[in-house]
């Protein structure tokens, strides 16, 4: 069964809202809201969330790994340099004193936190991606994009409602 | 007074910023060949000194640190105002941040690449720098782990490297914005690349917010941690002016002081080369020059503190470089830094000053001036009184190349900044949307409630 | 769910693993047995392999300074006449003829260093031949060979090994067999005996050896036998 | 690997302590200075600019405080409205402390400096790369920076007296720091020829080149533990410990009629040379 791609274009976020809400209430055969919508928005609205239904979000546990490792590695590495670095004694202190490791070891807590956190967030918003080709540049400048995926004979249905919703546009595709 | 007016059409902020990106003024042109000019004094001056050996820096036996270090300080220092607009204040959801962290932002990142350099400029055998790295090599040697130069080093490095990401991350909605206005040339390269193919989908924005806020929580305690463990090259020392255990925090607020005053600074040039009156709009300096003024006095009472604390200790040699802060050799500079840091900031709690832009402008440059003096005042004056008698009578004066270098730094911010500015939208064109849009709505409620006051915005 | 879990242990492991490996990195000799160093040409192309394979001399018989001070040295060319005036059966060979004609010249074969340490490193032959020829009486050619390679195979002298501080290191901070004079292990009881006392709280000495000089004190091994690694604070090599 | 090298250690490393876990043995070098013999005649800071290759710098940078003298001495003068200033000088011969607990080791980021098992604060010339962290938290202020490249600047050893070189000490090009060795490489140089011969250097055997030229026999230099050395004997005379920071003998009545004290014993560096003089008013 061949896709279609269908992006409208709102002005007015509460129309879209509207829009999404109805989607989401409505029973179309070969579409399914909670996978085949997406909206594009020029700024984070938290509302989407709400009638999107909560996603779940995964970029913390990258970030928790990547703190813990970052920290393990930095107290490894240096330590076992220390013990490794030929046994130099400095300024009577132990050979594997503990404040400087702890303070490296924080700092590289940190580092693997925040590097780890980044690649999460490229694993988990799926980026760097190639633009969908139902793009238009007016949704990163002030305006709402619907993105629905659907079964041909449904198209119709869809944007049916996009209009009765005021769209400005509706771009369309067929995808596979 | 709004700090920005709700009613400002969003192509329209687009518009303004990436104008900022457009073909650079006449104004834009002078700054950036004073910058470099700055920095080819500076470059002179480093390979004359690469050559001929530290000795032309006119440093001796016992005063073994000058002007670079100072600086080096002076320049970690400034960037911590950047963390503070963008991670600390991002927590606090003062939205009021939005119109301004950019440039704050690339100001931590440029700040720190120029302190960075400073190290270079330092060391007597800058060829060899790489020892210093942690890495497995052919000597089976490794760093000294204990020296706080090498947490300095860490430090810096984490921060660096996490202030771009921040700051990249950051940037992705604008890039993208970028992308789809600019049509040409290897600026479009560049966006289309960068922006990583950005749509701003819900899944997008999604991870975006719970990235940015982690990467915010990071920021914080390393942003302390940074100047905190700078601030452990001396206080981890055992000499007399350095060995004070209220560094840690005096150096953080240090750091932040200078800070905020450089981005007044920035905020009033940039808000006439890019004519972003609408954005950078005097409410917004007003609340900036407060936190300056809050953050200046929390910087006196530390700095009185140490003074204290050291004049109430036991301490002989500690007290004996104190008193000659004041009397001896650098007495001027230690006064002006005095004056610069606690006397001048009191403008700022003048509401008729608090908008008053060449006044700010003033202010500004003195307090970093007078940060800058701080800085050289912590490093300095324990080389010319130490423990030591020997070294007391050894008198020292920068000569004209560490000047030159020190001078030459500013350029290379200037530089490094003026082209970002170019390149990337220094305001941040979403979030001032979002900053517009929650002030409508908070607007709106208003008026559904009936209890719209006039003039009074959400926050 | 579970598969962050696996991603984090993996990548937990990795970085763990990684660091210490890094940690302790031995990196991968600058050149391996069969690829010899940097040609260097020298005035004669010296056989080594004739030296020392063939005739069987000893290399401290030429390298006579090896014994006895940091320098190995290079024999004086008095020491090669000595031998080859009398040999009359290589006396035409392109070689010797040369030899001849710098001796006839009056005048010092200008060679050149193939083991070329840097100035700062103070390498000392001497400690490393008493140690390990004359007392645990290892042949020559394995200890010589140990820094200079097969030299036995070589003409010109070639640098087979990397020479490197780390490669110095890695020997010097393994435990080696103390041995006494008759080339076996020392046990305990035979150190409890030194003149020098228990080891635990001093160096050993054995016959005409001695053993302190590293922060880690010699010690008994799991075999009984005395231990003890080489010199291992930075002001040993250079000062 | 290493982090089991780390693990089957960890107690080694966490313990290792120059003066407490792992006493120095056989040697502790030290050494003692009596300044009630002291002449201040120079001699000592003559022969260590002969025998550890040290650069005359001349009078210009000699002026700017650029001088490389390891061994420096230092002149006093009592504050008293006497009628000849001048006169009545108290000298202190100054060098590297070689300190128990060093503050320059801690801090040099390549660990250039450290503590060696015969309880020398040693300095790598080659690992050195001119932080000059070292000097700015050394109480004694005895390290010093080659501020130029000595060996090509015109004039610091002309053409004939480069072959008065030391061939056994490192010739330190510019941007690295340097400090008094006790004559490190004599010392090592005696310690292999003793170890060839399976015993502990003599007192004696090895002196360092201040010592030798010193016309009152001021310095005296040797092994600390070696009971039969002088330098031994004299720090226990003057009953100077090493690794404490305030002597017993302080405390005690008549304490200070004894003459040996540490410079800035307090700030607890543990300084391995002891100076002896007896302490009087108008030298403070």
């Amino acid at each position: 069964m061949s896709k279609r791609h269908l992006l409208a274009i709102f002005s007015n976020f509460d129309e879209a809202e509207a829009a999404v809400k109805e989607l989401r209430g409505s029973s179309i055969k070969g579409f399914d809201a909670s996978q085949d919508l997406v909206v594009k928005s020029p700024i984070e609205h938290p509302e989407v969330e709400e009638f999107l239904g909560a996603k779940p979000v995964y970029v913390q546990w990258f970030t928790l790994v990547g703190a813990l490792a970052g920290g393990l590695l930095a107290f490894f590495l240096i330590s076992g340099a220390q013990a490794n670095f030929f046994d130099q004694i400095k300024g009577g202190k132990p050979v594997v004193p503990f404040p400087p490791n702890f303070v490296l070891t924080y700092e590289m807590f940190i580092l693997g936190g925040v590097y780890i956190s980044v690649l999460g967030f490229f694993i988990c918003a799926g980026l760097p991606a190639r633009r969908s080709p139902l793009y238009s540049s007016k949704v990163s400048e002030d305006q709402i994009g619907i993105l629905v995926k659907t079964d041909e004979e449904s198209a119709g249905v869809l944007k049916g409602i996009f209009t009765k919703h005021d769209a400005l546009e509706i771009q369309e595709e067929a995808g596979k | 007074m709004k700090d920005i007016r709700e009613d400002i059409a969003w192509a329209k902020i687009n518009k303004d910023v990436l104008k900022s990106l457009e073909s650079p003024r006449k104004l834009y042109w002078a700054i950036l060949t004073v910058a470099i000019a700055m920095v080819a004094v500076a470059v002179g001056c480093e390979v004359y000194q690469y050559n001929v050996g530290m000795g032309v820096a006119n440093m001796d036996n016992p005063h073994v640190w000058g002007l670079y270090i100072a600086t080096f300080i002076f320049w970690i220092g400034m960037s911590h105002s950047g963390t503070l607009l963008s991670a600390i204040l991002h927590l606090m959801h003062a939205d009021w941040r939005k119109p301004i962290y950019r440039f704050a932002e690339a100001m931590t990142t440029f700040s720190l690449m120029t302190a960075g350099l400073f190290v270079a400029v330092h060391l007597g055998r800058v060829w060899q720098i790489y020892y210093a790295l942690p890495y497995p090599n052919e000597r089976g040697v490794w760093p000294n782990f204990q020296s706080p130069l090498l947490w300095d080093a860490m430090a810096i490095f984490t921060y660096l490297s996490s202030s771009i990401l921040f700051l990249y991350v950051g940037m992705i909605p604008d890039l993208a914005i970028c992308r789809d206005n600019i049509h040409s040339g290897w600026r479009k390269k560049l966006y289309t690349l960068l922006s990583l193919g950005w749509e701003g989908t819900d899944r997008q924005w999604r991870n975006f917010r719970i990235t940015y806020l982690t990467i915010a929580c990071f920021l914080i305690p390393l942003a302390v941690s940074v100047h905190s463990i700078v601030s452990s090259d001396f206080a981890s020392s055992q000499q007399p002016g350095w060995h004070i255990t209220s560094f840690g925090p005096y150096f953080v607020a240090g750091a932040l002081y200078s800070g905020c005053a450089a981005i007044i600074t920035l905020f009033i040039i940039l808000r006439y080369v890019f004519k972003f009156e609408e954005y950078m709009t005097l409410p917004i300096l007003k609340k900036v020059v407060r936190l300056t003024f809050a953050i200046a006095m929390v910087w006196t009472y530390l700095n009185l503190i140490e003074y204290a604390t050291v004049w109430y200790s036991h301490d002989e040699a500690s007290k004996h470089v104190l008193i000659m802060k004041a009397t001896g050799v650098y007495a001027p500079f230690w006064w002006m830094m005095n004056f610069c840091g606690s006397i001048v900031p009191l403008v700022m709690a003048f509401k008729r000053f608090q908008t008053n832009i060449p006044v700010m402008m003033v202010v500004s440059l003195l307090l970093n001036l007078g940060m800058w003096l701080e800085r050289w005042m912590i490093v300095a004056p324990t080389f010319a009184d130490g423990y030591y008698p020997w070294t007391w009578d050894h008198d020292q004066w920068p000569s004209f190349v560490q000047w030159g270098i020190v001078f030459g730094s500013f350029g290379w911010f200037t530089l490094l900044f003026m082209v970002f500015c170019k390149i990337f939208p220094s305001v941040s064109m979403y979030e001032v949307k979002e900053m517009v849009y929650h002030r409508s709505l908070a607007n709106k409620k208003l008026e559904v409630t009936g209890m719209q006051e006039s003039g009074k915005g959400a926050h | 769910m579970h598969r962050f879990i696996r991603f984090s242990i993996l990548l937990m492991g990795l970085f763990v693993a990684s660091s210490s490996y890094s940690a302790e990195a031995q990196l991968a000799p600058l050149t391996t047995a069969d690829d010899l160093g940097p040609a260097i040409e020298q005035p004669i192309e010296f056989p080594h392999f004739r030296h020392a394979k063939d005739m069987q001399i000893n290399c401290m018989y030429c390298h006579t300074y090896a014994r006895r001070s940091s320098v190995a040295g290079i024999p004086p060319i008095q020491k090669c006449i000595g031998c080859h005036q009398s040999i009359e059966s290589v006396r035409e060979s392109p070689r010797i003829k040369k030899l001849f004609e710098y001796w006839e010249a009056n005048k010092a074969i200008p060679w050149k260093k193939v083991h070329d340490l840097p100035d700062f490193v103070r390498f000392n032959h001497e400690r490393h031949i008493k140690r390990f020829v004359f007392q645990q009486n290892r042949p020559v050619q394995e200890v010589c060979g140990a820094c200079h390679g097969d030299v036995k195979e070589m003409t010109v002298a070639r640098r087979q090994k990397p020479l490197s501080m780390g490669w110095c290191i890695s020997c010097h901070e393994k435990d080696h067999v103390v041995t006494a004079a008759d080339g076996m292990p020392v046990d305990d009881q035979a150190n409890k005996a030194s003149p020098m006392g228990p080891l635990s709280t001093t160096g050993v000495a054995v016959g005409d050896q001695a053993y302190w000089y590293s922060m880690k004190k010699p010690a008994v091994n799991a075999a009984g036998v005395v231990v003890a690694k080489g010199p291992n604070d930075c002001s040993s090599c250079h000062y | 690997m290493s982090v089991s090298n780390l693990l089957e250690n960890w107690s080694e490393f966490r313990h290792k302590h120059p003066v407490e876990d792992v006493p120095h043995d056989p040697y502790k070098w030290a050494m003692s200075i009596d300044l009630d013999a002291c002449t201040g005649c120079n001699a000592c800071s003559v022969a260590c600019y002969a025998e550890n290759n040290l650069p005359v710098v001349g009078k210009e940078k000699y002026a700017h405080g650029q001088a490389m003298h390891w061994m420096r001495i230092e002149r006093y003068w009592p504050e008293d409205d006497r009628e000849f200033p001048d006169q009545g000088a108290q000298f202190l011969p100054m060098m590297c402390q070689q300190c128990e607990a060093a503050p320059c080791e801690t801090v040099c980021p390549v660990g250039a400096t450290n503590h060696t098992p015969d309880g020398l604060n040693s300095q790598v010339y080659n690992r050195c790369i001119g932080s000059r962290y070292c000097s700015a938290n050394c109480p004694f202020k005895v390290r010093y920076f080659n501020w130029y490249d000595y060996p090509t600047t015109e004039n610091v050893w002309p053409a004939e007296m480069t072959q008065q070189l030391n061939p056994d000490i490192t010739l330190r090009g510019k941007g690295v720091m340097e400090k008094c060795t006790f004559c490190i490489q004599r010392i090592r140089v005696g310690q292999r020829s003793v170890k060839n011969e399976g015993r502990v250097l003599r007192d004696g055997e090895v002196q360092t080149a201040c010592q030798q030229v010193c016309p009152t026999n001021a310095i005296t230099f040797g092994n600390l533990i070696d009971t039969e050395s002088k330098v031994h004997q004299q720090w226990k005379a003057q009953r100077v410990e090493l690794a404490v920071d305030e002597q017993t003998k302080d405390k005690e009545e008549g304490g200070s009629d004894l003459r040996g004290y540490r410079i800035l014993e307090e700030l607890r560096p543990y300084p391995s040379v002891m100076y002896m003089e007896r302490v009087r008013e108008s030298a403070i």
